[in-house]
């Protein structure tokens, strides 16, 4: 428990906290927005995140650690600001998703969800991702980018931010 | 995203030829919420009757009447109760969901309002995957608009009956397709699948009484609705009425989704609605009803008519109705390794057999790529799958072992050599 | 050669006598200029028996010198003279998890039946022909892991490596 | 109004055999209760129904699926089989998935012997197991504190231990990480609850074992005697694990109306006396602090003619007291009890209770019986009316947990010319205050009952003897005429 990091919810984020509570009649339904929420605010799920969940909705910690490592969108190691989902399912490995995969791997060096080293990109290879007329596709954080290759999937990675 | 002319006719994509049809505006100009009002006049068992009477199935995989299911919920309509859209749509090779929501929101919507008008249900989730970001915000974005045109909140239309509807994202997990994986999920827990009994329609999320119904299901009410049953059951046959989304993908010229009717053939799906083969290939094999659906030689492909019955009766299953087509040049081996990673990636690691047994048919082709497989391990994949079968609490075991055996009966020659040839050796720099 | 039981009667006692003898002078006559004898003069010359032979334990080690017993019981539960005495404790490396701290043999209730090699699940404990066990009554006669180990006679003191690689009871875990 | 449930009972039909339970209670229950073996890891009747280990399937007619009878209730006339040719298979393949990933650990694995994986290959096994490939790795060797050991790699994910650190205990310590055959058992930070000792008892496998108990000995080379815990007044089932070495666990014993499945953690240290090195073997006097052997004739001669004074425990047996005071009739002994202070909440929510008294109820109404004044009034006229003519002799209690209250008990009996310690059992520093030390059996080595909190009987049983058993408190009770 790294106690010298703190985290908690800036303003706005706690007013949309409130405002899931309402949906709910239960307070641990609302965890799974929380913790997108958590993640946007902080990129990543450390303890000390999930320590401040803890307190906040009263949910034993190894319950929301459970949580974060069950689901793949929930990363509770570091992770480059832009996250890269690439499609190796069967309509998309058809089409060479898992040599764009392999292919990104190398040309930033990197491995699954370590951020590269200028902390830009974390490249994860990721299930079917419901898009297969645009095989092979990724995510490139919340939008599909299909109908790749190789280089337009680099070049399409070289421009974000 | 592609868009056939002669959809204008059909129950579910009537309204995506129209553009900006997810403004609510448009939407109703088009004739939406009309049948939701209409349906406010009537008794909520009426439209249970139209519903059971339209043979309408769940179109999420199963293929369970709606009709019934809905027969299954108390009646009591003051009890607590909840409605949930299955929109997780984690099979592979489906898509349709997300061509439907992306377009046309309102639809789903005007569903969810008369099913639970219907149903009494006084709350409901959209459960949308955590993938699908973008069609969240569509959705979210039309529920305020029909909040503020107050077909949704407390006393819709002056009915006296308040019905509340949400996004829930989910964070990326197949299991939470499952109806009480989902629940799970929806309690902010592990989405892993309760045990049955008791079944969700008695007592599911939070105890309570649950109905699940996926997209495409809720999707078709408005249209049943206004057209009524007997209309309805003019397309398709006796036992599978209606029209179905297929999601199309693989190798074929225009992938994508298309409405038709229930037992259209294949045949015809591929080549007109699809363009045909890509650059020509002739057909080796098609994937009918997503990933866990056994897999049909060319020969079966081209007999095979798209309904509940007729699919089942060549050893396979309509599914979520995904039809992934292969042509020759492609490896079965390949698509079973695809398929096997996949189960073994998104079991959810309660069950001992299919926790353990997805991994274990994924090994043999681990072993195959260091070239340490044998043919024998055909047949240990065969017995595995065969002794993970109906000895779960849900259907994922099932739905890994089903294609492989399935692949094994069709395809095992190609199989066994697909095994016995190591990775290709990194000769070359 | 078989003596015939009544040879006295039929040649008399001194032909009887000659004949009943001619076997043993024979052989001492053979035995003082061939040098065939039967007899090995023990401690000069010692007879070795076979590996089959069971005679005094060994505690077979690993390549790094430590003892392959994991301290499992299962010799001290098989023995039938339940004289294998083995206290076990947490061993320093994980991998390794359990070692023996003291494993004795009673070596004077030991009936060397060999059933504790038998019930060896990692070839730890094995039986070899040394039979040389002799020793004054005031020592306890109980032999700890450090002879039943590293004594003299075991590879002078560095112990005999057993061909059962650790990696083989843990092989799938490589 | 208090409306007496009328357990309807159904009687139906398990491999043949008619067997009855209650309407609508487990299946599996009623099988188990029926004396019928089935195959099970992850049900257990104190916790909730998991149905995640697939082992206990059965076939009912008319039924097409298989389902697990721990997720089942018992209705009238229903006919389950579960030795059909079909779920022999069903079992005997579940179990080789249970042990697909599972190390090799049996040589170095505490729960060998009494491991259900080993029970159940052995009647259930393939016996040729098929997996030729890299098994699952997760984290070995842990200490998840409290005594507990855990091993991620041996766990079969039956997740009894997570349902028992959120259902009893509702601590929330465990939990299953990660998805999948990657799915490990992982504690946040460590372990924190007074029960936790219970989660090395249901886990089925070795995944959490007892530090205390880690490598200590094989358990079959311990035997078991069935006891009651004197460590509180709540005095639950238990039963110690034994040899001629000395006693090594304390294990709970299923009992429906005081402890239920669990038991607490002080309870499980109670056996270390009764086998420690340090234990009294005979009488023996203090020469300058040093505890000499003496005979006992030489003890009774210094004894006779003073004035006696008897205080005893609260942890004796009802036999006990009751042959104490009938050896002291009509002598001119005073008697006082020396009762134990609370320790902690007077009731912890589970099990635990304040009151460390193991037979409080017994010897009051013992006291009572025989015209002495239990109370601690009794007490302090008695260690007032102290004077160096008299002979003391004071029982030590089995389980000391508040030392120095104890010692403020000797100082006032510093006073006395002969001081004689009964001690049960081991010889502790504090003793240095008397003169003599005389052997009394401990709690497991003595056949007795004592009252627990609810004034319900609980019996003691004697196991092996670490010690001189012969002579009880009654015996030394005689020397009042001697």
């Amino acid at each position: 428990m790294s106690t010298t990091e703190t985290f908690e919810f800036n303003k706005d984020n706690l007013a949309t906290y409130k405002e899931y509570l309402t949906r709910y009649d239960d307070v641990e339904s609302a965890l799974l927005p929380v913790l997108h929420l958590a993640q946007e605010q902080n990129g990543w799920l450390p303890d000390h995140v999930v320590s401040y969940i803890s307190l906040l909705m009263s949910i034993p910690e190894i319950k929301i650690k459970e949580v974060i490592s069950f689901y793949d969108m929930f990363y509770d190691v570091p992770v480059g600001r832009n996250i890269v989902q690439v499609c190796t399912n069967i309509s998309c490995s058809m089409f060479g998703g898992r040599e764009i995969y392999q292919g990104l791997l190398k040309h930033f060096d990197t491995g699954y969800l370590t951020p590269t080293r200028d902390g830009r990109i974390s490249l994860q290879k990721m299930e079917c991702l419901g898009a297969c007329e645009l095989a092979p596709c990724m995510r490139v954080n919340d939008d599909f980018v299909g109908n790749l290759d190789l280089t337009s999937a680099i070049q399409k990675l070289e421009e974000l931010p | 995203m592609k868009d056939t002319a002669n959809n204008k006719d059909y129950a579910l994509l009537s309204y995506h030829h129209i553009p900006g049809v997810h403004k609510i505006e448009i939407f109703e100009r088009a004739g939406g919420y009309e049948t939701m009002k209409e349906c406010f006049k009537k008794e909520p068992e009426a439209i249970k009757e139209e519903v059971k009477a339209s043979g309408l199935r769940g179109r999420g995989g199963a293929g369970f009447a709606t009709g019934v299911k809905w027969g299954f919920f108390t009646k009591d309509r003051k009890a607590i109760k909840y409605l949930l859209c299955n929109a997780d749509e984690s099979e592979p090779g489906t898509f349709k969901d997300r061509f439907l929501v992306e377009r046309n929101p309102h639809i789903l919507i005007e569903g969810m309002i008369i099913s639970a008008w219907a149903l009494a249900t006084q709350k409901g989730y959209i459960y949308i995957r955590g993938e699908f970001y973008q069609q969240a915000v569509i959705l979210e974005r039309a529920i305020k608009e029909a909040y503020a045109k107050g077909y949704l909140g407390k006393n819709i239309l002056g009915s006296g009956f308040d019905f509340d509807l949400y996004v829930h994202r989910g964070a990326g997990a197949y299991i939470c397709g499952e109806e009480t994986g989902m629940i799970s999920s929806l309690e902010g827990k592990k989405g892993q699948p309760k045990l049955k009994p008791p079944f969700p329609a008695i007592k599911g999320y939070r105890g309570l009484p649950t109905m699940v119904n996926n997209v495409e299901s809720l999707a078709a009410i408005p249209w049943i609705m206004k057209y009524g049953a007997p209309a309805y059951k003019q397309w398709g046959t006796e036992k599978s009425p209606g029209t179905k989304l297929f999601s199309i993908s693989g190798d074929v010229n225009k992938p994508g989704v298309i409405e038709v009717p229930l037992s259209t053939s294949l045949k015809d799906i591929i080549e007109i609605h699809c363009g045909g083969m890509r650059n020509g290939n002739k057909l080796k094999a098609v994937i009918p009803g997503g990933s866990s659906a056994p897999i049909f030689n060319a020969a079966d492909s081209y007999l095979v008519k798209m309904d509940y019955e007729d699919v089942a009766a060549k050893g396979s299953m309509l599914g979520s109705g995904a039809i992934i087509v292969l042509d020759e040049t492609r490896n079965m081996g390949d698509v079973l390794k695809w398929t096997l990673e996949f189960y073994h990636h998104e079991s959810c690691g309660q069950c001992t057999p299919c926790r353990e047994g997805t991994g274990w048919l994924e090994s043999v082709f681990k072993r195959k790529e260091k070239g340490q497989a044998h043919i024998s391990d055909i047949d240990l994949l065969d017995k595995t799958a065969s002794s993970m079968r109906g000895q779960t609490i849900c259907a994922l075991a099932d739905a890994a072992a089903m294609p492989t055996q399935g692949m094994i009966k069709v395809f095992r020659e190609e199989l066994e050599a697909y095994v016995m040839t190591p990775a290709k050796v990194m000769t070359k720099k | 050669m078989i003596l015939k039981a009544d040879l006295y009667r039929e040649h008399g006692f001194l032909k009887g006598l000659y004949l009943g003898l001619k076997v043993t002078m024979l052989s001492m006559l053979r035995n003082l200029f061939k040098h065939d004898r039967m007899t090995l003069n023990y401690p000069e010359e010692k007879y070795f028996y076979s590996d089959r032979f069971k005679g005094k334990h060994v505690l077979t080690v690993k390549e790094d010198g430590t003892l392959r017993c994991t301290s499992c019981m299962l010799c001290a539960t098989y023995c039938p003279a339940e004289c294998i005495h083995i206290v076990a404790a947490d061993d320093s490396d994980k991998e390794v998890e359990k070692a023996p701290v003291s494993f004795e043999i009673e070596m004077l209730r030991c009936i060397f039946c060999g059933f504790c090699e038998e019930a060896c699940p990692v070839d730890a404990i094995r039986l070899t022909n040394e039979y040389e066990m002799s020793g004054h009554a005031e020592q306890e006669w109980v032999a700890d892991h450090y002879e039943l180990a590293f004594r003299k006679s075991l590879n002078n003191g560095k112990g005999i490596v057993s061909t059962v690689d650790d990696k083989d009871r843990l092989k799938l875990r490589l | 109004m208090t409306e007496v449930l009328k357990t309807e009972k159904v009687n139906l039909k398990w491999n043949g055999i008619d067997i009855q339970a209650e309407k609508g209670s487990n299946l599996l229950k009623a099988a188990l209760d029926n004396g019928i073996e089935v195959a099970h890891y992850c049900y257990h009747a104190g916790l909730s129904i998991a149905g995640v280990c697939r082992m206990c399937m059965v076939e009912q007619d008319g039924n097409p699926r298989a389902f697990p009878s721990c997720n089942a209730t018992c209705g009238e006339g229903m006919v389950i089989r579960n030795d059909t040719v079909k779920i022999k298979a069903a079992v005997e393949s579940t179990l080789q998935f249970h042990l697909l990933n599972h190390p090799l650990d049996c040589p170095v694995c505490d729960q060998a012997g009494e491991c259900g994986l080993q029970d159940y290959y052995m009647k259930h096994g393939q016996y040729d197991s098929q997996m030729i490939d890299k098994k699952v790795h997760k984290a070995k060797v842990q200490d998840i504190g409290k005594n507990v050991m855990l091993d991620a790699e041996r766990c079969i994910l039956c997740s009894r231990c997570t349902r028992f650190t959120e259902e009893v205990t509702k601590t929330n310590e465990l939990g299953i990480l990660n998805r999948g055959d990657h799915a490990e058992i992982t504690v946040n930070e460590d372990l924190k609850n007074d029960y936790a000792q219970n989660l090395v008892d249901i886990c089925p496998v070795g995944a959490l074992t007892s530090k205390d108990f880690r490598f200590k000995q094989r358990v079959w080379f311990l035997d078991e005697v069935q006891t009651t815990c004197i460590g509180c007044e709540t005095g639950c089932s238990v039963k110690v694990s034994q040899n001629k070495n000395g006693a090594y666990r304390v294990k709970p014993v299923y009992d429906h109306d005081v402890n239920g499945h669990w038991m607490c953690d002080d309870g499980r240290v109670i056996y270390k006396h009764v086998s420690s090195p340090t234990r009294l073997q005979n009488a023996s006097e203090n020469i300058n602090g040093l505890f000499v052997p003496v005979a006992e004739l030489g003890v009774q001669a210094i004894v006779r003619g003073k004035k006696p004074k008897y205080i005893l425990s609260t942890g004796l047996t009802l036999g006990e007291y009751a042959g104490f005071f009938n050896a002291i009739k009509g002598s001119r002994a005073e008697v006082a009890l020396y009762t134990l202070p609370n320790l902690g909440p007077e009731f912890d929510g589970i099990l635990r209770r304040g009151d460390k008294n193991a037979n409080l109820r017994g010897a009051k109404t013992a006291f009572d019986l025989a015209g002495f004044d239990s109370t601690q009034a009794g007490l302090d006229k008695v260690l007032n009316s102290i004077s160096s003519s008299d002979v003391v002799y004071v029982v030590i209690p089995e389980i000391l947990y508040n030392e120095d209250h104890f010692n403020t008990l000797i100082n006032k009996v510093e006073k006395a010319g002969v001081r004689i310690a009964l001690t049960p059992g081991e010889t502790l520093s504090s003793l240095r205050a008397f003169n003599y030390l005389l052997p009394v059996p401990s709690f497991l080595e003595k056949n007795g009952e004592i009252l627990n909190y609810q004034g319900a009987k609980r019996t003691l049983r004697a196991g092996l003897s670490y010690g001189e058993t012969s002579k009880d408190v009654s015996y030394y009770g005689k020397w009042v005429n001697v």
